[in-house]
């Protein structure tokens, strides 16, 4: 089916440059020049708003015309040019000599159509077979991306379906017609290590038996490190260096590339503080928290979030909450900050009991643990100013309006902001930016325990260590106790001391990181460790680690941190 | 509706957002609508100095007149002016499609935030709102208005009582989707009270869809007025509205269109501008429409 | 759980809405002046005989007793008799039910028809000049009062062109082409403003699913742009929309007065407003209830629709 | 395209056109909708008119006020206390059955009841009688000068005649069986109330022989079939008009009749040459109204003409009319009200607010804002009343609230009122006996509750008085006492005319006009 000739490249991208529509347009895409070869992948690496996605989308055919342009450059697919191509000669085209899978397979399906009826449109659309064909070939290449019973999954619908299931169906769709180039525009961010694990050994799979040549778009460098043949770093819209892995990995030409590995934190445990303190700063004993339990006709399935978890955590120390999507680790943090009551269980806060607090009394709690949300998009009200924000829990507390709006200035500069970011409204910020006016308002009311629910995942990576470096900082000034919930285990071993591992409500297993990272005896946390991606690589020294994967005899049973 | 919103932004936000909205082609639009509705307002405020005759005195001499020198609009059936008449019922017309706007949007406000942030009360309330939505609202409006007898009053409260629910369920519907949002529950880990929670952190994000449900109740309050006028239970009858003298051309409608075209075209200037308007604020106020998401 | 409990839960609670609205409706009805043995005596009659209608109607039956024999009555499915011309108010209702379901399917198939398709391509060139366009149309249907529309129309198709005849309805059994003839004037007028609502709520449903994900594959599969935005988004946006819709024609159902009156239509509009304007309880009474039922029921079965266009919700 | 447009306008044409199911039918959009159906316990004008339709009368009044024989001719006894009628030959109710002595005896007996002068000539009434299978005598007390013209009403209530078995149901209970003799037949499974009524001809229906005239004469019906079509909406029924689509318009809306009148399709002619007289009401009993010389101030404020031309705009169909009891009836007098009529009494209102002593209380007005033939008046008058002083306010409502309101005896601010209008066929004002607003009778007469025992034995003496010149000379000492009194301010007389397609001819005219006997389509 590849059209192209063995030597010349699949895709040939030369000059590639994208504006915005309009008078002075600004320049997105700045003379990007790239080459796929059949049976090849290259990564295309780099932060958010570095142009990969531009670059994908303006290959498609896909870029929203209204307010975008290719203003300069080629694009060719297996010698064709794309670029002034007709819509109906790229309609053409796609899936059927380029494919593309996205992000997040939750919402790349449609929601009300059959799994079976989606890829049939593909046939549908390009192929003139009849409907008991277009059938057996969906029935087949279901079943060539290892989806369980082919002919359940056509008639299911997309929610019925897991994360990885999706993605499957998602390659499944792009590949039935066996295209020459598959783009995939971060195809396993949004799915948990050990799912991606396998999504990136299917796609590699595939590619083997079909020769296609893979466009595979991430800004995980542990990503890269598995799949990619070459790399292409991208920065900022202009193209900062391509290579082949090794070379890119271990031999970085460019500041920027450099900076952008060192930035990658090891699944090297960091060295655990010193246990100063005598009494905890939070206590869990044995809580318990079931949802879905429902009226007298709907009784929908329960679901154990919490089963039985004890924990505690001293000053100054960082617990980190380990573990995928639905092991019960955000379930944990709502609890603790009272957003959800556990069913059953204490929970203490420098011995005080909290759980089970109403009014005057949860409001005086409540200053006493505060909370870092995953998303610094919603956490912030895009209405009011940085300032007022950040003074509001000083304000409740009874401090003068005035007084709260200069001490939201100080902590404005604590947090590595300029004072008069106070003035202005959160949306003028960036990520990174408002995730630290998070943690200032966070701090504000000088609290004993700070939860970080997944604080640094929406993050890109170089902002994400400054994030983190930023948490250990205000730890080190305010003796401040952390619980730390992430499903990143590079992110965890950086910054906790002892790390507790999730899985569907239950505690696997809690000790020192060092123990939990290097030496555990728990099976699913081996896993876990197994499929992070990359892991035999360390980043920051442009190196592999000297042993592959945590040592599977094991050294001691980590016991539970006194 | 820009209470919340004024008090929600510190003054160097407020200037940014005012600055902002007086820019471009929104304040193209801005400027426009904004001037059309205060010309409307500002002739129908100074009627009593710019209208040629009283809009009441009656002349059955000059019965229904087309458009001359002397009567721009012409005349109605008892001989009335019809020009003084429009100049005149915008202060009715107005008044109620603002009453009604702001009675709506408040007290379904109130009893949307209600339901919206208390369980115990959501069930209770809503299937009165359901109760009040199944009720066919002129019908209502009519027993109202014969109950309470015909004044401005009570026409206000016959054409607000039908809009309150639908305000209330958008209201509720925006307040289950933000309370559970981080930036509530960041402010609620703040020790923040309701009352504060509810102004500051929910109200705000019930103001766009409100501005756009507002425009609609003022548009609809001022024609459901016409419709009550027509039906004979409107306001009386000698005191002019839009839309009783409208109600009233309708009869004359072959032989004197002008005595509906004219208010007929006020009106819809009034109601595209407040549309548009309502539009423009929203998509201003939506924080999905501004730079929010990288 | 099988569906047919989560219609018969719906129903149950429906129950204390109808309640409230029955107990409003009276007490409502009661509080208002107007007697309607003066509507049936006129002028001449004396006191005395007054009281004697009054008492034939048990009209001067305590407020408590009127209620629970009305409420005897509608458990037992039975309206009563309306004060006014005596039939029985079942025989009232329908009459005019033909002419009201007639012009309000007819009205919303209409809408349907124009507004989907306008809607998604409003949506689909979102700031254009047609965008702008149906904004400003859906505007004017808002804001010009119905009869006006009507006896414009009315000027041109029946008086002027005389291809349509000016008022009145002909049921169906007398032929598809007097049907329409009579049904198209008044659907059109109606559908002004249902077009405007529709178009718009489509636009704004449509603009929500456009940027998603999944339009994106739909593009990426080659699929072409009608197909992405017909096949892929719209049946994403239905629900708002098919919301709007059912609303529509439940207000449709509980009568328009003032078409019906333009257009001379027997519909129930003017059934329940003459009601109202002779006092005529029982009418009125029935009309509401069975009003607020037609909405109720709608609603649920806008409701059951849901799981149609969309199988994630499930009853 | 072209097709589809052909399509439609030959769809639309069938359905215009279309073969009526009767051959002969005519279609009428009378002056409001048929809703309630016994026409002796409501009093309104389109059920009398309904029942001209299917019920006959006893005697008819012809267009000279002379009382004729229709069912039944009569003869009077010398002492005038013994009235014999004689049914004529071949009278059958539509069910066939025979129109018996009995039946016409219950039926007299059931409207007497009801109407206000029927009630008085009950009073009169010693028995009734059937003397054999055709005849039955009325045997009075004492004599009864307008025993014949009471029979004879041409306007509500009608005595109508109704088998023995409908007219058994007391008059404050509704009449279910339609059954008469008249000449049309009731359809009651077409009957829909505020949408039509339809009457077939009453094949059995043996017309007299003399030609029509008013109510008296020989009914022929030349139509199968007559819809009676209500259009709440006056600007359509022009457009039905005008269209054919229905053929006669009892009362289309007089600002409208230039329209009707370029057209040549389309006649147009007063049918009811007597028309109507509109009126104001005061109460009695509430100030400032219980004054006499306010209530007569109030009336001189008046100007007819400027109540009129709001009611009805064209000149040529008004009439300023000072006569209470009608002009052009038997009894047209100006007596009394001649500054009224001519619209000149502003001067001496304002001096009648001093001279009383007028302190300001306010004059309540109920203001009817759903009728149109009521909803003018309001208005012209809230405007005179301010203009001579007068401290107004306007309560609108709708009809039915001003109805039930009028009988509210109290207090103008605790749900009483003080002035209030209406509106009457002159033939119902053409005789003082049966004049609704010429009582005296306080509290237990009609709402305003005039308390003037003096008008009560005025009207008693015209009820006894032997000639008709004694009749005369009482009925204008009755409107002059009125007027001075002021028991009612009449505020003009108009007609209304009819359009109907101009290939209708031969429309009986009269007081209860439209009849629908003797019209006939030319050919």
């Amino acid at each position: 089916m590849t059209g192209a000739s063995p030597e010349a490249p699949v895709l040939d991208i030369r000059d590639l440059t994208i504006r915005l529509r309009g008078r002075d347009g600004a320049t997105l895409l700045q003379d990007v020049s790239l080459s796929v070869a059949a049976g090849e992948t290259l990564c295309l690496v780099g932060e958010s708003g570095s142009g990969k996605s531009l670059t994908s989308l303006a290959t498609m055919g896909l870029l929203p015309e209204a307010d975008l342009e290719i203003g300069g450059g080629s694009i060719r697919l297996c010698g064709e040019e794309l670029r002034g191509a007709s819509r109906k000669r790229l309609q053409a085209l796609r899936t059927t000599r380029m494919s593309m899978i996205f992000q997040e397979p939750m919402t790349a399906l449609n929601p009300v159509a059959r799994i079976g009826d989606q890829i049939e449109e593909v046939l549908l659309i390009h192929t003139q077979l009849g409907t008991a064909e277009r059938r057996a070939r969906v029935l087949d290449i279901l079943a060539k991306v290892n989806l369980p019973d082919p002919r359940a999954i056509m008639r299911a619908y997309p929610d019925q379906l897991s994360g990885g299931q999706r993605q499957r169906v998602m390659i499944a769709m792009a590949l039935v017609l066996e295209p020459a180039l598959l783009i995939a525009d971060e195809p396993t961010t949004a799915l948990d290590v050990t799912t991606q694990k396998q999504v990136l050994d299917l796609i590699r799979t595939l590619q083997k038996d079909r020769g296609t040549a893979i466009l595979f778009i991430t800004h995980d460098m542990g990503v890269v490190a598995e799949i990619a043949d070459r790399v292409a770093v991208l920065n900022a819209g202009a193209m900062v260096e391509t290579g082949s892995l090794q070379g890119v990995l271990s031999n970085p030409t460019r500041d920027y590339t450099r900076a952008l590995l060192k930035a990658v934190p090891g699944l090297e445990p960091r060295p655990a503080r010193p246990d100063t303190s005598a009494g905890f700063a939070l206590e869990l004993d044995g809580l318990d928290k079931t949802f879905g339990r429902r009226g007298i006709f709907g009784r929908g399935r329960e679901v154990r979030a919490l089963d039985d978890i004890s924990l505690h955590l001293r000053p100054g120390r960082t617990l980190g909450i380990v573990g995928e999507s639905g092991s019960g680790k955000s379930t944990l943090a709502r609890c603790v900050m009272q957003l959800e009551a556990p069913d059953s269980g204490v929970i203490r806060v420098c011995g005080d009991h909290v759980d089970n607090l109403h009014g005057a009394s949860l409001r005086n709690m409540r200053r006493r643990i505060q909370m870092v949300f995953q998303d610094p998009y919603r956490s912030l009200n895009p209405r009011v100013t940085v300032g007022e924000t950040i003074a509001e829990a000083p304000i409740n507390y009874g401090m003068p309006h005035a007084e709260a709006l200069a001490l939201a200035r100080d902590l404005l500069v604590k947090v590595g902001l300029p004072r008069n970011a106070a003035d202005r409204l959160p949306h003028q910020f960036s990520g990174g930016q408002r995730q630290r006016i998070a943690i200032a308002r966070a701090i504000a009311v000088e609290p004993d325990v700070l939860v970080a629910d997944e604080a640094v995942s929406a993050l890109d990576v170089s902002v994400q260590a400054q994030v983190l470096d930023l948490f250990e900082q205000i730890q080190a000034e305010m003796g401040v106790a952390i619980l730390f919930i992430t499903h990143d285990l590079r992110v965890a071993a950086r910054i906790c001391d002892d790390i507790a591992v999730m899985r569907g409500g239950q505690l696997v297993e809690w000790g020192p990181a060092a123990a939990v990272l290097t030496a555990s005896r728990q099976d699913y946390t081996r896993r876990l460790l197994a499929a992070a991606p990359g892991s035999h690589w360390d980043f920051a020294r442009f190196r592999p680690f000297p042993v592959r994967a945590p040592d599977m005899t094991g050294i001691a049973a980590p016991g539970r941190p006194a | 509706m820009s209470g919340p919103v004024e008090t929600a932004l510190s003054r160097p936000a407020l200037l940014s957002v005012l600055s902002s909205l007086m820019t471009g082609r929104k304040g193209v639009v801005i400027g426009v609508t904004v001037a059309v509705l205060f010309a409307v307002a500002a002739l129908s405020a100074l009627a009593p100095l710019l209208a040629p005759y009283d809009p009441l005195a009656l002349n059955m001499t000059a019965r229904l007149r087309p458009s001359s020198a002397e009567h721009l609009m012409g005349t109605d059936a008892y001989g009335r002016d019809i020009f003084s008449r429009v100049l005149y019922g915008g202060r009715i017309s107005l008044v109620i499609g603002v009453g009604a706007t702001l009675l709506a949007v408040g007290t379904g406000l109130v009893i949307g935030l209600v339901s919206g942030f208390f369980r115990a009360a959501d069930a209770v309330i809503m299937r009165i709102m359901d109760g009040l939505m199944a009720m066919p609202a002129v019908l209502l409006a009519v027993a109202i208005v014969a109950l309470a007898g015909a004044s401005v009053g009570t026409v206000l409260v016959a054409i607000t009582i039908p809009e309150i629910p639908r305000v209330a369920r958008i209201v509720r519907a925006v307040i289950l989707s933000t309370r559970s949002a981080p930036f509530v529950e960041a402010a609620r880990i703040s020790g923040t009270r309701i009352g504060k929670l509810m102004w500051r952190h929910l109200i705000p994000s019930t103001v766009a869809p409100l501005l756009v449900q507002g425009s609609y109740v003022f548009a609809s309050a001022i024609l459901t007025e016409a419709v009550l006028s027509f039906l004979g239970v409107g306001i009386s009858p000698d005191i002019p509205t839009w839309g009783n003298i409208m109600s009233e051309g309708r009869m004359f409608f072959s032989l004197r269109p002008g005595m509906i075209f004219w208010p007929a075209l006020i009106l819809s200037l009034v109601i595209l501008a407040a549309n548009m308007l309502g539009d423009v604020l929203r998509d201003h106020f939506d924080p999905r429409s501004k730079t929010g998401r990288a | 759980m099988p569906v047919i409990f989560y219609v018969l839960k719906r129903i149950l609670a429906t129950v204390p809405v109808m309640a409230f609205v029955a107990i409003f409706v009276f007490l409502l009805l009661r509080l208002t002046p107007g007697d309607p043995a003066v509507a049936i005596a006129g002028d001449q009659a004396t006191e005395e005989q007054l009281r004697q209608i009054r008492a034939a109607l048990s009209l001067d039956q305590p407020l408590l007793v009127q209620f629970v024999t009305w409420i005897q009555q509608i458990v037992r499915l039975d309206f009563g008799k309306s004060l006014i011309s005596g039939l029985p108010v079942s025989e009232l209702i329908a009459q005019r039910l033909e002419p009201t379901l007639s012009i309000a399917l007819v009205t919303i198939s209409m809408s349907v028809l124009v507004a989907v398709p306008l809607g998604v391509l409003t949506a689909w060139k979102q700031g254009s000049w047609i965008d702008r366009g149906a904004v400003a149309f859906s505007v004017l249907g808002f804001s010009i009062p119905v009869f006006v529309i009507a006896y414009m129309l009315i000027q041109l198709f029946a008086i002027d062109l005389r291809w349509l005849p000016v008022q009145g309805f002909a049921p169906l059994s007398r032929g598809l082409g007097p049907f329409l003839s009579h049904a198209i004037l008044p659907s059109v007028v109606l559908s002004v403003i249902y077009v405007a609502l529709i178009a718009r709520m489509t636009r704004a449903a449509m603009l929500d699913v456009i940027h998603e994900d999944f339009v994106r594959t739909a593009r990426a599969k080659g699929c072409t742009e009608p197909r992405v935005l017909f096949r892929h988004a719209l049946r994403n946006a239905a629900i708002p929309i098919l919301t709007v819709v059912g609303t529509g024609l439940a207000l449709l159902i509980s009568g328009v007065v003032v078409t019906e009156s333009v257009f001379n239509l027997p519909g129930l509009g003017r059934l329940t407003i003459d009601a109202v304007m002779a006092r005529d309880y029982p009418v009125i009474q029935a009309m509401i209830l069975v009003t607020s039922a037609v909405y109720v029921l709608i609603n649920l079965l806008i409701d059951l629709a849901y799981s149609l266009f969309d199988p994630r919700i499930k009853y | 395209m072209f097709k589809i447009k052909r399509l439609i306008a030959s769809a639309a044409l069938a359905s215009v056109t279309a073969a009526p199911l009767y051959a002969e039918t005519l279609r009428a959009v009378m002056h409001s909708d048929l809703r309630l159906t016994d026409p002796v316990m409501a009093s309104s004008y389109i059920t009398r008119d309904h029942g001209y339709m299917i019920y006959d009368t006893l005697v008819a009044m012809d267009e000279n006020s002379v009382v004729r024989p229709q069912m039944a001719d009569w003869s009077m006894s010398d002492d005038g206390l013994v009235y014999t009628f004689t049914l004529r030959d071949g009278l059958k109710w539509h069910d066939g059955t025979p129109v018996r002595p009995e039946d016409c005896i219950a039926s007299l007996k059931r409207w007497g009841s009801r109407d206000t002068m029927g009630r008085q000539m009950m009073s009169f009434v010693a028995s009734m009688e059937p003397v054999d299978e055709k005849s039955f005598r009325i045997v009075l007390s004492e004599p009864f000068g307008p025993l014949m013209d009471t029979i004879g009403k041409p306007s509500s209530l009608v005595p109508f005649m109704m088998p023995e078995r409908v007219a058994s149901t007391p008059a404050t209970e509704a009449i279910s069986d339609f059954t008469g003799s008249g000449p049309f037949e009731f359809v009651r499974d077409e009957f829909q109330p505020g949408v039509k009524a339809v009457y077939l001809k009453n094949e059995d229906y043996i017309p007299r022989n003399e030609p029509p005239s008013w109510g008296a004469g020989g009914k022929v019906v030349h139509f199968d079939r007559v819809e009676w079509i209500n259009m709440p909406d006056s600007q359509t029924a022009i457009n039905a008009l005008s269209s054919g689509e229905v053929d006669f318009l009892e009362a289309p809306m007089m600002d409208l009749l230039p329209i009707l009148e370029s057209n040549p399709e389309i006649t147009i002619k007063t049918l009811n040459p007597l028309g109507g007289q509109t009126l104001a009401r005061m109460n009695f009993l509430q100030p400032p109204f219980d004054d006499p010389r306010l209530r007569r101030a109030a009336a001189l404020s008046f100007k007819q003409e400027d109540f009129l031309l709001a009611l009805v705009g064209n000149p040529d169909l008004i009439t300023p009319c000072a006569a209470m009891m009608g002009c052009g009836t038997k009894m047209d007098f100006a007596v009394g009200g001649e500054k009224i009529a001519a619209g000149t009494g502003q001067e001496e209102a304002k001096a009648l607010l001093k001279e009383a002593g007028y302190d300001g209380t306010p004059v309540v007005i109920l203001q009817t804002t759903d009728v149109p033939v009521l909803k003018t008046q309001p208005v012209v008058a809230a405007d005179a009343l301010r203009a001579v002083g007068f401290n107004v306010t306007s309560l609108p409502m709708d009809w039915q609230s001003v109805a039930t309101r009028a009988r509210n005896k109290g207090p103008a601010d605790e749900g009483g009122w003080n002035i209030m209008f209406s509106y009457l066929g002159v033939a119902d004002v053409m005789n003082p006996l049966g004049h609704l607003f010429m009582d005296g009778n306080g509290e237990q007469g009609t709402f305003g509750w005039a308390d003037l025992p003096h008008l009560n034995e005025l009207r008693a003496e015209f009820a006894a008085a032997p000639t008709e010149e004694a009749r005369m000379a009482l009925a204008k000492e009755i409107q002059a006492y009125a007027y001075e009194q002021t028991t009612y301010v009449p505020l003009g007389q108009f007609v209304s005319p009819s359009a109907f397609r101009s290939d209708l001819e031969g429309f009986v005219t009269g007081p209860a006009a439209p009849y629908f006997w003797n019209v006939k389509r030319a050919r």
